[in-house]
């Protein structure tokens, strides 16, 4: 076949076909993978949930609520036992204070006010450094660095190097500050729970 | 002679006219450092001409010449051709933000802010060809 | 899901269409046409970019072809006879046999037959020497031995011998680029027509002093004494301002000169031993 | 005359200076400094100082005789000067390996791989330290405790750290000056640091013997510890409680070795007077504001290196007075 | 303070082992030889042929263009061959071989040594006389004198300075001339300022010749118009350049002469043969030579007929010594090192320096340091270093931006090096390679 | 043989990146890991080898002067079905690779074979040069991720090789890409050298 | 305040080259002189910011509403890859002189990789327009910066006598390398 013309018919009519083509695959792919890529981000959630609380039966509906301090909400899931009863909650906090910016986290707290787990969501630290945070702060077997069942009083947790007991990363004790500051957030907004009344709920 | 305050380009010569000549020169991309030319020739080479009130030595068509520029000249043209623009564009863009808080107006006008400068540049382009000269010279 | 796909396919078409114009303007301003033959001539050229050919490179050479339409007076002489005659066919032209050159040094003053008479301690390169002083010998002609035309080889096809300290030339590897002739200060190379079998005939001096001097300073010095030039059936020989040349493309490799000259000036090379006096002209033949 | 005469092209007149008696006198001059860190932090500062030096002349000639098939020549003394500094760049008690690979990176990345002596836009010593400090935090900033006895095996934070921790973690400058030592002190060296860190004194001693050698011109190191000076004068006035002051800032850390010994590098500093100039004081204001805004407690090695990078610039702009021209 | 330039500039140590020696009166040689090209500009154009009988003062070469000088022999004998000789360079140049008979002199010259201070020759006579007499410059660079006098049209000069600075370690020819002939150099002095219409002279003399400049500063009270200038030593102040700026604070601009700024320079040695010339019509046929070394049993000043081989000379010191390995025309940082003593004096030969192994080799090259002490040492305010390495990578044009051509070739850069670069060598190569450039495109 | 030469001559000696030194960001910036490296690589070489197919299809009914704009929607068009399909079944690989992903359709690379040879050649030629070329690329992007994820934590697709305290931070960080990547380029030019 | 910040960090603190990995093909292979790299750096910010306007609007008025956000690489690439065409036609029409004057003295801005990059990121990174644009500046300076001391860095390097095998290419990256070392030293300033 011998190669088309540059009219300007022509290339009207091959630029348009071409490009119907394009958009209208792209369409299909997207409306294939919208579910997946949507499940795909549920799941993300649901596992970190999961991981970071003990055992429930069910969770509870999600709601978003302000914490104490803060410039944004945090996502508060509730988990409920086989009586409907809270159990616990997993919390969706965040900080801005990391090394780079913006970390947000999963945690989990019981009703006693319990670490029953924490996963990183997000984080933009320095690989190899503040990128331990997740192994660093729930190593069972050094329990000056471990967080996961420390229960938290008033003051939160803090690093020793502000005088508190949690080992900081070493050379990266600013990360580990951060963290502390997005479980603190993540416990307070939570503690504060009864006087709260017209909780939003989540959207997904 | 010196080229620490010039650019020079090898270029063909296009054609003569008793005004002077056209040159061919080839621009290259940015990325001419990748070694690999013709597999990506779409956007890294341009042939760009230049028209050239020049000396009067005897060139002919196909004749390699060097062409040179003054760096100063240069960085003239770029300030016409760049700069002046985007402060155009950039000072629109601070007033405007001050005024309104919609971003949609605020993005088309600072983008239509340099059309008029465009306008201005076409009624200026005479008193702008007499600010470059270019200094060709045969190569062998 | 019907509306997505609307908006989708309406967003992209106009973009596209409008990028497409814009692009199609500036493909038209600015297309530059290459002739395919530059690059496929190119693809044939051997990429040495040593500039033998008298341009910038292999590609203004490609290109020149192309502009001139011709290869005449065009040689690559890396590639030699079958490039050219591949960049002919690409052109659709007759190939032009060109013959090929191989360079020679035009000097045998090794140690032994021109002794160094001073103690040259300054930059190590030939081109300063030569600024400066006519040589280490009392030969103001010969080579200085700093490789300059060595550093200048692209093609590996120079190297200094050690024992006599003149610089060698392996025929394979020397493409007759010239980048040495150009490079030797004292005008010692000379690009000669390339023989079967790499055979050579020349006269290893640029000696221009009187005969006298000219031997005093060197051993196995050209003195113009004219033997060579009369035994010559081919008028290949000339003697100007005392020094003999031979011309390349006259000389038919008769060797007759050789053995004429009083002071070994004549060198061959890649001869087959000769049969009678075999003894004598094989000292001043093997040479290099 | 049965012996040759000898002919090359004028001068044939020499100063007699080489640059083997140069570096010679560096080595002399960063001698005091040395031995004074030998006796603060004793045996592990010597082996740290041996290793370095000896894997520096090991890499360097290594690489000479089997890559780049030259004559090794390794006497002259440069891979000994970027073996000491590398070491005096160094905690007391780094492990062995480490030191190695440092030395590697610095005479094989800093070095060799531009071409040796002279050719490398980046100071060696710095490289191969930078290089260490990034890819081992934790032991480059971990400095053994001195006592007036010794050496202590409790570590303890060098006078920058603890202001760069105390001001993150929220006190005062004067309140965290309790905690360091007084000048006459950190003058003398009586605190922790690296090898190189602990004696200004002694340091400031080696610029002098430079000086008198003409080794070295005061420019570099007295414009970049000026600039320091002042811009540290500048915000200590604006705020006292959150910056240290001048004198803190130019006696501790490596601002003396970096400005006498690092910054001075021939083949990595500007060629001109003026290029001296502007490339100290912009070692001096980057310093400063890694140590007061960044993540590292010191910034001199890294300002050093930055300004390195300029330095090309810095010798193709700032040429010397030509004779005849305005 | 004494005056000195500003920037660059070194120190090498004076050595003048020769100052305190008189001038000695060398004997006649048996033969002599006359080079065709003893200065800068067009070779001279060779009159005599073979068995010519000749004077002592007869013109045998005449000057082969405007940039050129006569030669007059400065024997009487017979012509014994025109020939091509081995220069000190080793290339072979024409020259006149004259078998030596007798001392006969042309009539015309006035052999008396009486001091004639009055003339009344106006400017083009002065100068013809000039160039006649085949005078070039004498401090090293051999430019015809007559040329520098001779200002391009629209340039005047308003001060002569008279060179007497010899900066050179070792030689010191122009010393002693200063002080043995210090009336004839006052009346040479009068006679250039004559020649070039300027109001004053000064010398400039380096203060570690203290008695030289005594015995000036004592006779110029006699003439208003010359002064002496004392100045600080410092190598190479006697580049004429260097010399304008530490006297007057000019400024030769770069690729201009000194007449740019109004001043033309002229070495004590070139007054005084201009003073002979003009007053006693004698032509350039003698002149002063050092001839020194540490190792030279007697270093001395020689009065020395030009053409006498110089081996003659090293002979009459003493001999040349066991373990020489250099032999050197000039001084030690701008003067050539010889290949052959059987090469004749020339008209620019100041002094002949005999090294011994411990100082006349050089040390073996090291890559450069980037100490920048050739950008210090530089006079001219070059960067020798990049100069060496753009010539060494044979980028001629960018080594042309930073001003290759503007180097005078003073050798501090190289004297200076601590990795003894051959940082000199290629300077030159460069220069002389962009100065064919340039030709070629003209 | 013409094809398999075809295939293969961009492992090493066509190699886009050690040698062509084409698409230097990627390169750089996704190679922290060995894994990731593989990730991108594989991600580049389906757009390749798609585009180069397509193109290679369609090549007669695109005239001349829309034939870039037409590639470019072709390019990009696989980029985002990329983008979207690892975002739906390796959304770990897909956050890591970040903003690179939507970057492999500026790949002179990609764009570049579209041009320089799918548009030229028949189909079959075209999508093995587009696989040939990718696979040179991710084996590259492989090999350098894997140089980084050992000297940086002693690891290789994440199996211990060396004890992590070994490992040098930087190579993992940005200044360690370059410099493991100069030396990666300095051995292979040493490599082709010595079989030229 | 929050514009310094977003200056310092991408000018210094996350270079879009050294650090970012965008543009880093041009950043090698442009020019080795150093006025050319001033001049980039003036072309690279107008367009820079023009694209960044430009895409900005696409996203957030036609993209988002019509919630086809995942037509964004489509869409900016065709967008980004007209712009860069649009000036220089405009300019051609405008001035030809002083279009002409340009053709020698830059190279074709072809810095697609870090344009695209610099859209994509302002999008993400859910900056206003103003921030965008700010944003935009910074890395286009960071960028030139980057390039200028590459340039000098390169013109040294030229002279040096560097091993054969590491000559060129090579050498140059490992340099990049060790300039990124040495402005991680910036690393924490924000
Ligand atoms: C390039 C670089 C990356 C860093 N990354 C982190 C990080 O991700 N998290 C962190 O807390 N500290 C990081 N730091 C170190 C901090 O800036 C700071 O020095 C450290 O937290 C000080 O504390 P420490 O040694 O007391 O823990 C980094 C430093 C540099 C220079
Ligand atoms: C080509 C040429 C032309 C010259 N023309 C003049 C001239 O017209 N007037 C003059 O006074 N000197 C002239 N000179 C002489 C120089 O100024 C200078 O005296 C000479 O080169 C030697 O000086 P030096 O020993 O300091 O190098 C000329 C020199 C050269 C090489
Ligand atoms: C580096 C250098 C040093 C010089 N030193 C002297 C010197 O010591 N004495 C001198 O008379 N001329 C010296 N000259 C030559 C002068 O520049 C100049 O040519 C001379 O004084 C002019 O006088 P003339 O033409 O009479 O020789 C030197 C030139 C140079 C370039
Ligand atoms: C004054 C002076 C300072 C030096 N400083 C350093 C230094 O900081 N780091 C280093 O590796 N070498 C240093 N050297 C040694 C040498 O110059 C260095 O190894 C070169 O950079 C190698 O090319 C120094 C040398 C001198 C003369
Ligand atoms: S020997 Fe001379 S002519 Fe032959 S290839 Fe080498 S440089 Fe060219
Ligand atoms: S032939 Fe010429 S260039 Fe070669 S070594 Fe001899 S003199 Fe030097
Ligand atoms: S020889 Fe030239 S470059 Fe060297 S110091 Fe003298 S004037 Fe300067
Ligand atoms: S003096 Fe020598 S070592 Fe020092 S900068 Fe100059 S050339 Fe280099
Ligand atoms: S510029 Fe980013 S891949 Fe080339």
């Amino acid at each position: 076949m011998a190669k088309l013309e540059s009219t300007f018919r022509n290339m009207l009519v091959a630029l348009f076909g071409v490009t119907l083509i394009a958009s209208a695959s792209l369409g299909l792919v997207y409306n294939v993978t919208k579910s997946p890529i949507e499940r795909a981000e549920l799941e993300k959630q649901n596992n970190a949930i999961a991981a970071v609380l003990p055992q429930f039966e069910e969770l509870g509906t999600a709601y978003k609520k302000f914490p104490p301090e803060g410039r944004d909400s945090v996502d508060i899931f509730p988990a409920l036992d086989q009586n409907g009863e809270i159990v616990a909650h997993a919390v969706k906090s965040y900080t801005y204070s990391g090394f780079s910016g913006y970390i947000e986290i999963m945690v989990g707290i019981d009703v006693n006010n319990t670490i029953t787990g924490f996963r990183v969501l997000r984080h933009a630290e320095t690989p190899g450094l503040g990128s331990k945070m997740e192994q660093w702060h729930n190593d069972t077997e050094k329990p000056g660095q471990n967080i996961v069942g420390r229960t938290l009083n008033e003051e939160g947790l803090k690093v020793s190097k502000d005088g508190g007991d949690v080992d900081a990363i070493t050379a990266a004790t600013i990360t580990s500050r951060a963290l502390m500051d997005a479980l603190n957030r993540a416990n307070a907004t939570v503690s504060d729970l009864d006087s709260y009344t017209g909780a939003t709920p989540v959207n997904n | 002679m010196s080229s620490k305050n010039t650019i020079t380009h090898t270029g063909i010569i296009k054609s003569i006219s008793p005004k002077g000549i056209t040159v061919g020169i080839r621009a290259q991309a940015g990325c001419s450092g990748c070694q690999i030319k013709s597999s990506c020739n779409l956007a890294d080479e341009h042939e760009k001409e230049l028209d050239i009130t020049c000396n009067s030595y005897p060139y002919t068509t196909g004749q390699q010449v060097s062409v040179k520029l003054e760096s100063k000249q240069g960085m003239n043209a770029i300030f016409l051709g760049y700069v002046l623009p985007f402060l155009i564009l950039l000072s629109t863009m601070i007033v405007l933000s001050n005024i309104s808080s919609n971003e949609g107006i605020i993005g088309l006008v600072s983008l239509a802010s340099v059309i008029p400068y465009y306008i201005a540049l076409y009624i200026f382009k005479d008193r702008i060809k007499r600010k470059f000269t270019y200094v060709v010279s045969p190569l062998k | 899901m019907g509306i997505s796909l609307v908006y989708t396919i309406i967003t992209v078409s106009s973009i596209g269409v409008t990028a497409a114009i814009i692009l199609y303007f500036a493909a038209r301003k600015f297309y530059v046409y290459e002739d395919p033959r530059i690059d496929e001539i190119e693809e044939a050229l051997p990429a040495a970019n040593c500039g033998g050919c008298g341009y910038a490179g292999c590609r203004a050479f490609a290109d020149a072809i192309v502009k001139d339409n011709s290869i005449e007076g065009k040689n690559c002489p890396v590639g030699g006879n079958d490039t050219m005659s591949k960049a002919a066919s690409i052109m659709g032209l007759e190939a032009v046999n060109q013959t090929p050159r191989i360079a020679v040094i035009r000097c045998n003053g090794a140690c032994e037959h021109r002794p160094n008479t001073r103690n040259y301690e300054g930059a190590s390169t030939c081109a300063i020497e030569a600024m400066h002083f006519g040589g280490s010998t009392d030969c103001q002609y010969g080579c200085l031995g700093l490789a300059d035309c060595v550093a200048s080889c692209d093609f590996n096809a120079l190297h200094m011998d050690s024992e006599t300290g003149l610089p060698v030339v392996s025929d394979e590897n020397c493409v007759g680029c010239g980048a040495c002739v150009k490079a030797c200060p004292k005008d010692l190379i000379e690009l000669r027509k390339q023989m079967p079998k790499y055979r050579k005939i020349f006269v290893a001096c640029r000696n221009e002093d009187k005969g006298a001097a000219a031997k005093k300073a060197c051993a196995v010095a050209c003195i113009g004494c004219g033997k060579c030039e009369k035994e010559c059936k081919y008028d290949a020989i000339v003697i100007k301002n005392n020094l003999a040349f031979i011309d390349s493309d006259k000389c038919k490799l008769c060797r007759k000169c050789v053995s004429v000259c009083p002071t070994n000036a004549i060198i061959e090379e890649n001869f087959p031993p000769r049969k009678i006096k075999a003894e004598e002209p094989e000292k001043a033949g093997i040479e290099a | 005359m049965n012996k040759l005469l000898t002919i090359s092209p004028s001068p044939h007149l020499y100063q007699g200076d080489s640059v083997r008696k140069i570096m010679y006198s560096v080595i002399f001059a960063l001698l005091p400094a040395l031995v004074w860190s030998f006796i603060v932090f004793g045996m592990p500062a010597v082996i740290l100082t041996l290793t370095s030096v000896a894997s520096c002349l090991v890499v360097e000639w290594a690489i000479q005789k089997y890559m780049l098939k030259t004559t090794p020549s390794i006497n002259d003394g440069s891979a000994v000067i970027t073996g000491i500094l590398l070491a005096m760049n160094m905690p007391a008690g780094l492990p062995v390996w480490m030191i190695v690979i440092g030395a590697l990176v610095a005479i094989g990345v800093g070095k060799m791989s531009f071409g040796g002596l002279g050719q490398n836009p980046f100071n060696p010593a710095l490289v191969g330290r930078v290089f260490l400090l990034i890819s081992y935090p934790v032991q480059m900033t971990t400095w053994p405790n001195i006592t007036n006895s010794g050496v202590d095996s409790v570590t303890e934070a060098t006078p920058l750290a603890l202001i760069k921790e105390g001001v993150n973690s929220g006190q005062t400058v004067p309140q965290i000056m309790e905690n360091i030592p007084a000048y006459r002190e950190l003058l003398l060296g009586n605190f922790s640091g690296s090898l190189g860190e602990v004696s200004a004194a002694l340091l400031i001693l080696g610029l002098l013997y430079m000086l008198i050698k003409k080794v070295v011109t005061w420019h570099i190191p007295v414009t970049t510890l000026a600039t320091m000076f002042v811009f540290a004068a500048i915000l200590w006035k604006a705020n006292p409680e959150q910056f240290a002051d001048p004198l803190f800032h130019i006696l501790t850390g490596g601002a003396m070795l970096g400005a006498i010994f690092m910054a001075t590098d021939y083949s990595s500093s500007p060629m001109s007077k003026s290029g001296q100039i502007v490339y100290s004081i912009g070692i001096g204001v980057i310093t400063i504001c890694i140590r007061t805004w960044g993540a590292y407690p010191e910034g001199i090695s890294f300002a050093i290196l930055i300004m390195n990078a300029f330095t090309p610039l810095i010798n193709n702009y700032m040429k010397p007075k030509r004779f005849g021209e305005k | 303070m004494l005056k000195t330039f500003k920037k660059g500039g070194v120190h090498p140590s004076h050595n003048k082992l020769t100052a305190q020696k008189p001038i000695e009166q060398l004997p006649l040689p048996k033969t002599a030889t006359f080079i065709n090209t003893q200065h800068i500009g067009a070779p001279s154009k060779i009159l005599v042929k073979r068995g010519d009988e000749i004077k002592v003062g007869q013109l045998i070469a005449e000057s082969g263009g405007f940039v050129s000088a006569n030669i007059h022999s400065s024997v009487s004998g017979k012509v014994a061959k025109i020939d091509s000789v081995i220069d000190s360079g080793g290339y072979r140049k024409d020259a006149v071989l004259i078998n030596v008979e007798g001392d006969v002199w042309e009539e015309s010259i006035d052999r008396s040594s009486t001091l004639i201070t009055e003339t009344s020759l106006d400017k083009t006579e002065i100068i013809k006389k000039i160039n006649k007499a085949g005078i070039v410059g004498m401090g090293g660079a051999t430019f015809p004198t007559h040329v520098k006098l001779s200002p391009p049209p629209g340039m005047k000069a308003d001060l002569v300075i008279i060179n007497g600075v010899e900066c050179e370690p070792y030689l010191t020819s122009d010393h002693r001339l200063m002080l043995e002939k210090g009336e004839e150099l006052m009346v040479g002095i009068t006679l250039l300022i004559k020649a070039l219409g300027t109001e004053r002279a000064i010398i400039g003399i380096e203060n570690n010749k203290p008695d030289a400049i005594e015995h000036l500063k004592a006779l110029s009270k006699k003439y208003k118009n010359i002064e002496v200038c004392p100045l600080k030593v410092k190598y190479p102040q006697g580049s004429e350049k260097h010399l304008i700026k530490a006297i007057t604070g000019r400024e030769v601009p770069s690729g201009g002469l000194p007449i740019a700024v109004g001043t033309v320079v002229n070495n004590v040695a070139t007054a005084i043969s201009v003073y002979e010339a003009v007053m006693k019509n004698k032509p350039l046929i003698e002149r002063v030579v050092t001839v020194t070394g540490k190792h030279l049993a007697q270093p001395s000043n020689f009065y020395v007929r030009l053409g006498t081989p110089v081996s003659t000379l090293i002979e009459a010191a003493g001999g040349l010594p066991e373990n020489t390995a250099k032999v050197i025309s000039g001084g030690p940082m701008m003067g050539r090192s010889m290949v052959n003593l059987g090469v004749p004096v020339t008209k620019g030969m100041s002094g002949i320096l005999v090294f011994d192994d411990a100082e006349g080799h050089r040390k073996p090259v090291k890559s450069c340091i980037r100490c920048g002490r050739c950008i210090v040492a530089c006079p001219m305010g070059l960067e020798p270093h990049l100069l060496m390495t753009l010539s060494e990578k044979q980028m001629w044009e960018k080594a042309e931006e930073e001003k290759i051509m503007n180097c005078i070739e003073c050798g501090s850069c190289s004297f200076t090096c601590p990795s003894n670069r051959p940082l000199l060598d290629y300077i030159r190569l460069g220069k002389s390679t962009f100065g064919a450039i340039i030709r070629n495109r003209k | 043989m013409n094809q398999w030469k075809n295939f293969t001559k961009g492992f090493i000696k066509e190699n886009p990146v050690f040698v062509l030194l084409l698409g230097m960001c990627p390169v750089l910036g996704t190679t922290g890991t060995a894994i990731n490296g593989l990730g991108m690589g594989l991600a580049t070489t389906f757009v390749l080898f798609m585009s180069n197919t397509v193109v290679s299809l369609i090549k007669n009914v695109i005239p001349d002067k829309v034939r870039i704009p037409s590639y470019i929607v072709v390019i990009a068009t696989f980029v985002t079905i990329v983008q979207m399909v690892m975002q739906a079944y390796l959304p770990s690989l897909f956050e890591s690779l970040g903003i690179f992903i939507p970057l492999i359709v500026v790949n002179c690379i990609v764009l570049g074979r579209a041009e320089a040879f799918a548009s030229k050649n028949t189909v079959l030629s075209a999508s093995i040069d587009g696989l040939g070329t990718g696979l040179g690329f991710a084996f590259a992007l492989t090999l350098l991720g894997a140089a980084r994820e050992l000297l940086g934590s002693g690891k290789i697709f994440n199996f211990e090789i060396l004890p992590e305290q070994y490992g040098m931070l930087i190579f993992i960080l940005a200044p360690g890409a370059f410099i493991a990547l100069g030396y990666i380029i300095a051995i292979t030019n040493r490599l082709n050298k010595q079989k030229a | 305040m929050e514009y310094i910040i977003i200056i310092i960090s991408a000018i210094l603190v996350n270079n879009i080259v050294l650090n970012q990995f965008l543009g880093v093909c041009p950043f090698l292979g442009v020019s080795k002189k150093i006025e050319t790299a001033v001049g980039m750096t003036g072309a690279v910010t107008f367009v820079m910011v023009l694209a960044t306007i430009v895409t900005f609007l696409i996203q957030h008025y036609i993209l988002n509403p019509l919630q086809i956000g995942y037509l964004q690489t489509i869409a900016f690439i065709l967008v980004i890859a007209s712009l860069v065409q649009l000036v220089e036609i405009v300019l051609k029409k405008v001035s030809p002189a002083l279009y002409q004057a340009l053709g020698v003295f830059l190279p074709l801005i072809t810095t697609n990789c870090a344009i695209l990059g610099v859209a994509i990121l302002v999008i993400q990174k859910e900056f206003t327009m103003v921030e965008g644009v700010v944003y935009a500046i910074a890395n286009a300076i960071g960028f030139g910066l980057a390039l200028i001391i590459f340039a000098g860095l390169r013109e040294h390097l030229d002279l040096q006598e560097v091993p054969k095998g590491l000559k060129g290419v090579p050498i140059a990256i490992i340099t990049a390398g060790i300039l990124a070392m040495a402005f991680m030293g910036f690393s924490g300033i924000v």
